[in-house]
């Protein structure tokens, strides 16, 4: 069965913008790409330093439900993440991981990618890039929506230059690491 | 919203589709007091509404808030305001005063994990039987409830007018998981928007009754600062508004006041179903955030080779009995999937007799998934 | 008279609930009196009113009104003024419904000066109920529920709307009308903030009666007796001032009021992008 | 001056003698059976303390220029 | 009450033999905020508590009424509150606190004529489901509802055993009927009368968790001060008091404090019957002041050639569908009196699936007289 | 140090959920301290605390405790003392738990002298909820809720206790912890009536973001930076006051306190025939 | 049929005793006949000086409802209160009036007794009496409670002996009207 | 007096940087990356401004008598 929905899950602890990443590619997806997106996110007071994530699911059609039940895609931001995603590994999801921060993904199932993230943002121009490398990563990698569509977006959201120029090279550096 | 995202494809947080929903039916005056998971209809009304000549007031509680918008919505404006369950609790007093005022006004309760404080940032569906019954006195309400980011938007718009027509308080029934979801979302352009206002009384001065009775039962409206003189009234009144303890105009207002509701539950009902045919087998009938893993179920049916059919409600007060009895008709069972012990399932309860029912239910903050609704239906096959 | 006020008197609805002597009559008297001198309109004026005896002022009232629910008058007046500031909003409110169940939007309302005018006809107890203690109750009182002497201090409403910042704040007894009228008047007179007046009255029926103050003549005359100008409290020693009642103006003060500081967002925000 | 007349509308007088009480001249006198009852009016100077002092508002003073 | 008293008959009003019955039920702590037709319950704590040692204080508003009582509760006070619609619209949210840190106490709500301030001084029925409803969020609420002023000593009494036994709060339900009426009661000697008292925590403090499961589903207590530390939490915590957010922890916790009374609804549904007999035909099912007129009527069946009984329901929630349906088994027609437009109905047809239900409805202010009954029992004779 | 008050602390709770550089963690040291300082023991203390941040420090404490719902801790408060005398009884709050939904009843307790002490811990905004404005935020802000600059005056919320009544209370900013939590013993030690300490504090995370107040250690630099001792303000003019922060003790006196008063009624009450 | 239940109204207007006046009957039925009694009042914020009262029922049962449908007695106080009760009234009730105060008490059907019960208290020393009076009569006329309950419950009511006496002195002088 | 000893629990401590700002000896080194290091313990003179600083109740102070 070809799937039609795309399923992400970008994990980490509160303050490392899972949320933001996941809404870029919602917005990319649907205003860009003619898509269907949706984003569930688990957060709270309690998530102050503790673990977050967003679930976010690209469709051609109207998706149903609002988690990713079978993740095509997993983001791995945080050593305090894994536990909370391990379970919804198999061995055909892509994990994607910042090896800077999360150190004991041997033991990981699934297709294995590990970049120094927070390495790559900081020359990038700002730790805060982190995630548009992985973003540029992951779109690359899979194409579950376009490039223009998500440099789009981008160019949408941040309207201060020098923002905008960061996020697009980290765009750009996270491309080229397919 | 910048116009020039108006008719284009957006992705959405559910709370400001609502917000957006709101100013797009035409609201201009919000009072609340912030609470999770509802607090981004606060923070978009505080930047939206100073923007199109609006007010956001946030009130030093919730029972502030609500007796604001009731005040503002007297002197004419379309109010409204979004809280939770406690804040709803809070509310309670006068939204019997809404009701007995008369007072258009919207009431967007984002449903978290109760009892009392609970699980704050943890979604539920607790409230369904409080936003029906949670004031003093007999009384009837509407209320709507989204399972969509795009049914956040446009539910809204229709909770508005049917506040507006009705002159009632209306709820729009959320909860945590469509509140703060995110989703693509299509905008309509202002004039593909239906928006309805309440009818204005054109008579003379001296012959101004503001709770006149007519044939519709929901009195002409004068704001305050009109010449037709308004006295708004939360104690028992005649249609002059002035006090009256007559048993039998009492009895009539209050009847009054059900019937305009109840007697046009065939307008006010709202639904949507899926896959539903002649020979559907199963039915779930689910609102807000319960609708989505249903609606994954129908999809894989075929799979389980199940018959399952789907009724949505959008509407959930006045109770839309006759909408199940018509789609009950030839089930052979009934599933109803909520965030509860069992709220929505206990109503059905009163109008379905022979058919089992079965609840999916959940209380411990996590989402229902399709896989849960999926047990509940293979384990009364084994039954 | 030059002011009767009886223009805004829906005359049919005469006599009053209020018993005989009770001093809600003479208050609402130079309210009406003050709104005439104002030149307010029967139109432009919404009054909203508290639940309890002085918030049945409103079945006498031919202007627009809203008797709402216990303790939300000011809440309610507050919503009714920011949708339409062209109004003028007067707010009656008694000791229990305004000081008590609504003490929070009070001085809530004060804080952010609203651009409202209250009026508070403080009896020193629930008349509507029967007669129980209220936040302005003062010690020692016997009440329905403190037949042993009531053990509570009691509120300086005036003070303490003061200290939550409200723009004009005045008090006087139905001892001297005229003066209690002066100062509705300049109430209502002024434009900007949170006005506030506290009317000292009486309650014949319950607080006069288990408290043996006699009829109501007498009852005013205590009043009068222990009035105390406030720019006199100064001389006078703490003990001299218990259970005195300082009359006067206890702040007249210019502020923006909270419809300007509105306008000023709504520019703000429609000036932005 | 030609002495007010002072007029008490019974309708509204509930008898609480607060105008016989205050007013400067003992113009009323006021039993409980029968209220204020308006005794000397040649007394009447016009101050309108009674008028201002009613709770029912139900006294009014009408004061005539002499012819 | 002055002891010389006891063991006589006495002429009392409904609100003061309310107010006897807590203070034989060792109630001592009063926390109230006055409102009509319920201030002669504050009136006779005010004056009696004093007497005995406890402590009335009236406090701002219901809110701060029903969390005074809470707190007290906590510092192992028995303790109650009386108010009327308006009050307990106020005192939602904090019903749902007094549910999850489970303090036992004793709500009275002397119903009037709603909604909103509606009319203060007449009796009402219309808060039959707010009390079981009014606050956001699953939970189980217990409610007993007197129709005499006999009950109204008696059943008080039986509230605070409840609250006790099962650590929640429970309702009295009275109207203003049974609440301003005076009538012939016997007070019993205290040694005649049953008190419960919640269980303390006897282990060692080391062991002590405030809120540990045991089989009976009611955690043991320790008062503040006690040497086992109480940690009172109104949000989702664990057997230790503290916060926890876990889903199956949370899901147990909201099934526990329904479950603990849902569970032992055998042991609280209290119900008296008159002249419910085999060949009865029609049976009237009322509670409070409607069953004084169908009293009535039973007195007179005789002289209409009927064969009536009546149900009276003593406990209303949790709702005893199961004694409803015994004496229902072979009735023929169900008549339901009330002073609303037919809550307590709507609630049995929930269970009552083929016998038809008439009500007897009044909202206007008014007491239902026999006539009135009559005349629906009739009505139904000639269809 | 003499106190470290850790005795109070549970220590497997730690670390505190607060973000990195919240003023909570000072404040709940400061209170531990001088709870060991007057010898309370954890049986004979309970903590009530709002729903807030600060409301959370419940969870770091081994005493008993009562955590309830927004607004309500000085209500549940006033309960616990008056159903147990003996107990020892501190109230937490924030600004919007005890100055805003919960301020009727702080001046109602306040004015009744409820043997109780309340520490406010004021970081002029709502943190939980996402940093809205409070009763406390300053005019001109930016708060989640005030985009264009808060419209509002705020309260300064030790004068409006002070008014309605307080035996005792003090304000002081966490960037002078020891006088904050000399402050909070002395109302600690004080027998009789209603104790108030309001702690300034901040709330990096959502006030000093939006409002570009640097990190933690610059806000509390300018916490510091913007105190004035209350002795020293009649010299100022009244423009040098403005967006000051009057610390110091506002009122320190004797008054009977709510207990005693009771005592005495019921002592009347049982000799009454 | 034998009544075995005795209906009364008190009418009147808002403070003239109409409760008072039926809380000792009802008292005097309990606490020293050993009989059953049950008394409802109308009232309300709008009662002051507006039309009260008090149904008293009295009976050798428990008496199942409490409203005055047939009354065998009616007191009227008031001019006032006639419209409201005059509906209540048939050939069999008796109805007792003060004559001082209501004046067109000629119209009224049943079995009128016009007693000057103002003029009387007056002279027994107190219009507060004129219900005491209105009461002796009453209880003399129909014995629904014997004489020693009524004097024992006034006894029992007012232990300032002033009081007592006048409201002794009222039965009495009522009892002697019969 | 030996030199104090200055105890980071890192545990509890966030990294928020008011102990070394407000170290009036510049005892502590601060970092966003590893949080607050004691630097110059030397230069420690037991005055407890950190200890009254931290938000986290992280740091402890030992003072030993020379022996
Ligand atoms: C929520 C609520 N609680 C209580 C009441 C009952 N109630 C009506 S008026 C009143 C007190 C009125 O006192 P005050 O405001 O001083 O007015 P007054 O009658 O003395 O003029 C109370 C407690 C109510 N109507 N609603
Ligand atoms: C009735 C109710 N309304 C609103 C809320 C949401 N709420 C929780 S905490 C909070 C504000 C807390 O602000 P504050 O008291 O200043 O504490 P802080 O978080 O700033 O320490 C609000 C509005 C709630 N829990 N209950
Ligand atoms: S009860 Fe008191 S306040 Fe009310 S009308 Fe009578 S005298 Fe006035
Ligand atoms: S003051 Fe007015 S109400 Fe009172 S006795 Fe005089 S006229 Fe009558
Ligand atoms: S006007 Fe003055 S003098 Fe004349 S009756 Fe009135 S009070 Fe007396
Ligand atoms: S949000 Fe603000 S108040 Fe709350 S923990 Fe973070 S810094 Fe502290
Ligand atoms: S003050 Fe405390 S939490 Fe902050 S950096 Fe220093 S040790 Fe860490
Ligand atoms: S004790 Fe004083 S000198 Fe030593 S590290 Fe701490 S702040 Fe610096
Ligand atoms: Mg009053
Ligand atoms: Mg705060």
């Amino acid at each position: 069965m070809m799937k039609n929905t795309y399923e992400v899950i970008i994990s980490g602890i509160g303050g490392q913008g899972t949320v933001v990443s996941g809404a870029i590619l919602g917005e990319a997806a649907s205003s860009y790409d003619n898509k269907f997106a949706v984003m569930t996110c688990t957060y709270g007071t309690e998530a102050r330093g503790t673990f977050a994530k967003s679930d976010i699911l690209i469709s051609d059609n109207f998706i149903p439900y609002y988690e990713a039940l079978n993740p095509d895609i997993i983001l791995v931001l945080s050593d305090k993440a894994y536990p909370y995603i391990k379970n919804r590994i198999d061995k055909e999801t892509i994990v994607v991981i910042n090896s800077n921060e999360v150190k004991n993904y041997e033991k990981i199932l699934g297709k294995v990618y590990a970049l120094p993230l927070s390495e790559m943002a900081v020359k990038v121009g700002s730790l805060q890039a982190l995630n548009m490398i992985a973003l540029g990563f992951m779109v690359g990698l899979t194409q579950m929506i376009s490039r223009e569509a998500l440099i789009k977006t981008v160019e949408n959201k941040y309207k201060n230059k020098r923002d905008y120029l960061i996020n697009i090279k980290a765009i750009e550096e996270g491309w080229k690491m397919i | 919203m910048p116009e020039a995202r108006l008719g284009k494809r957006l992705f959405l947080q559910g709370n400001i589709a609502v917000g957006e929903g709101a100013i797009a039916a035409g609201a201009r005056f919000f009072a609340g007091y912030p609470i999770t998971p509802s607090s981004e209809i606060a923070h978009h009304a505080a930047y939206c509404l100073p923007k199109v000549g609006g007010i956001y007031i946030q009130m030093e509680d919730e029972i502030g808030s609500i007796s604001a918008i009731i005040g503002a919505s007297m002197a004419g404006a379309k109010v409204y305001t979004a809280t939770s369950g406690p804040g709803i609790s809070l509310m309670n007093e006068n939204i019997g005063l809404a009701c007995m005022v008369e007072a258009p006004c919207v009431l967007i309760n984002v449903q978290r994990a109760g009892p009392s404080t609970g699980l704050a940032t943890k979604p539920a569906q607790g409230d369904f039987f409080q936003i029906r019954w949670g004031t003093h006195g007999d009384h009837s309400i509407i209320a709507l409830s989204p399972a969509t980011v795009q049914e956040c938007f446009d539910l809204t718009i229709k909770a508005f007018n049917f506040a507006e027509r009705f002159r009632t308080p209306v709820f729009v029934l959320m909860d945590e998981i469509i509140g703060k979801m995110h989703e693509t979302i299509v905008v309509p352009n202002p004039q593909d928007i239906e928006i309805e206002n309440r009818k204005l009384a054109t008579c003379l001065p001296e012959e101004f009754k503001p709770y006149a009775y007519n044939e519709d039962l929901v009195p002409l409206f004068a704001p305050f600062g009109d010449i037709r003189i308004n006295k708004a009234n939360g104690s028992g009144h005649g249609q002059d508004g002035f006090p009256d303890n007559n048993p039998d105009n009492y009895d009539r207002l209050v009847r009054r006041l059900n019937d305009k509701i109840e007697k046009n539950k065939k307008r006010i009902c709202l639904y949507k179903t899926f896959n539903c045919q002649d020979d559907t087998e199963i039915l779930i009938i689910a609102y807000g955030c319960s609708v989505r893993p249903a609606l994954a179920v129908i999809e894989q049916a075929a799979r389980y080779g199940l018959k399952i059919g789907l009724l949505q409600l959008q509407t959930l007060w006045p109770f839309p009995d006759e909408i199940i009895l018509k789609y009950s008709r030839k089930v052979k069972k009934i599933i109803v999937p909520e965030l509860s012990l069992g709220q929505l399932r206990l109503e059905i309860t009163r109008y379905i007799k022979d058919i089992p029912i079965k609840g999916v239910n959940k209380v411990g903050g996590m989402s229902i998934t399709p896989e849960d609704i999926i047990k509940v239906i293979k384990a009364g096959n084994e039954e | 008279m030059k002011y009767t006020g009886k223009k805004f008197i829906k005359k049919d609805s005469l006599p009053f609930f209020w018993c005989a002597g009770c001093g809600n009559g003479i208050i609402l008297a130079c309210l009406v009196r003050a709104m005439e001198e104002n030149n307010f309109t029967q139109e432009n004026t919404v009054i909203v009113t508290g639940i309890g005896c002085w918030g049945k002022a409103d079945d006498y009232l031919n202007t627009h009104t809203f008797h709402g629910t216990h303790g939300r008058a000011l809440a309610i007046a507050t919503g009714i003024k920011l949708a339409k500031p062209s109004l003028e909003v007067i707010v009656l409110v008694g000791d229990g419904d305004g000081a008590t169940i609504g003490g929070n939007h009070l001085i809530h309302a004060a804080r952010r000066n609203m651009d409202i005018t209250v009026i508070m006809s403080n009896n020193l107890n629930y008349g509507m109920t029967g007669g129980q203690y209220s936040g302005t109750t003062p010690y020692g009182s016997i009440t329905s529920t403190s037949r042993y002497g009531h053990g509570e201090d009691e509120f300086n409403i005036s003070e303490l709307v003061k200290a939550a910042g409200a723009a004009y704040v005045a008090k006087e007894t139905i001892a001297n009308p005229l003066r209690l009228q002066k100062f509705i008047s300049r109430a209502l007179k002024k434009e900007n903030g949170f006005r506030f007046v506290e009317a000292m009255s009486i309650c014949p029926t319950h607080y006069g009666k288990e408290n043996r103050l006699g009829k109501a003549a007498e009852m005013i005359e205590g009043l009068k007796k222990n009035s105390l100008k406030i720019d006199l409290i100064k001389d006078r020693r703490i003990d001299e001032l218990t259970a005195k009642i300082i009359v006067g103006e206890y702040i007249d003060r210019e502020v923006d009021g909270y419809i300007k500081r509105y306008r000023e967002i709504q520019k703000k925000a429609q000036n932005k992008k | 001056m030609k002495t007010p007349k002072v007029l008490i509308d019974y309708k509204l007088c509930k008898r609480c003698g607060i105008c016989s009480h205050f007013c400067p001249k003992q113009v009323f006198v006021c039993d409980e059976l029968n209220g204020a009852q308006v005794d000397k009016e040649e007394d009447c100077i016009a101050c309108e303390k009674c008028v201002i002092m009613c709770p029912e508002m139900a006294i009014e003073i009408i004061t005539q220029k002499e012819e």
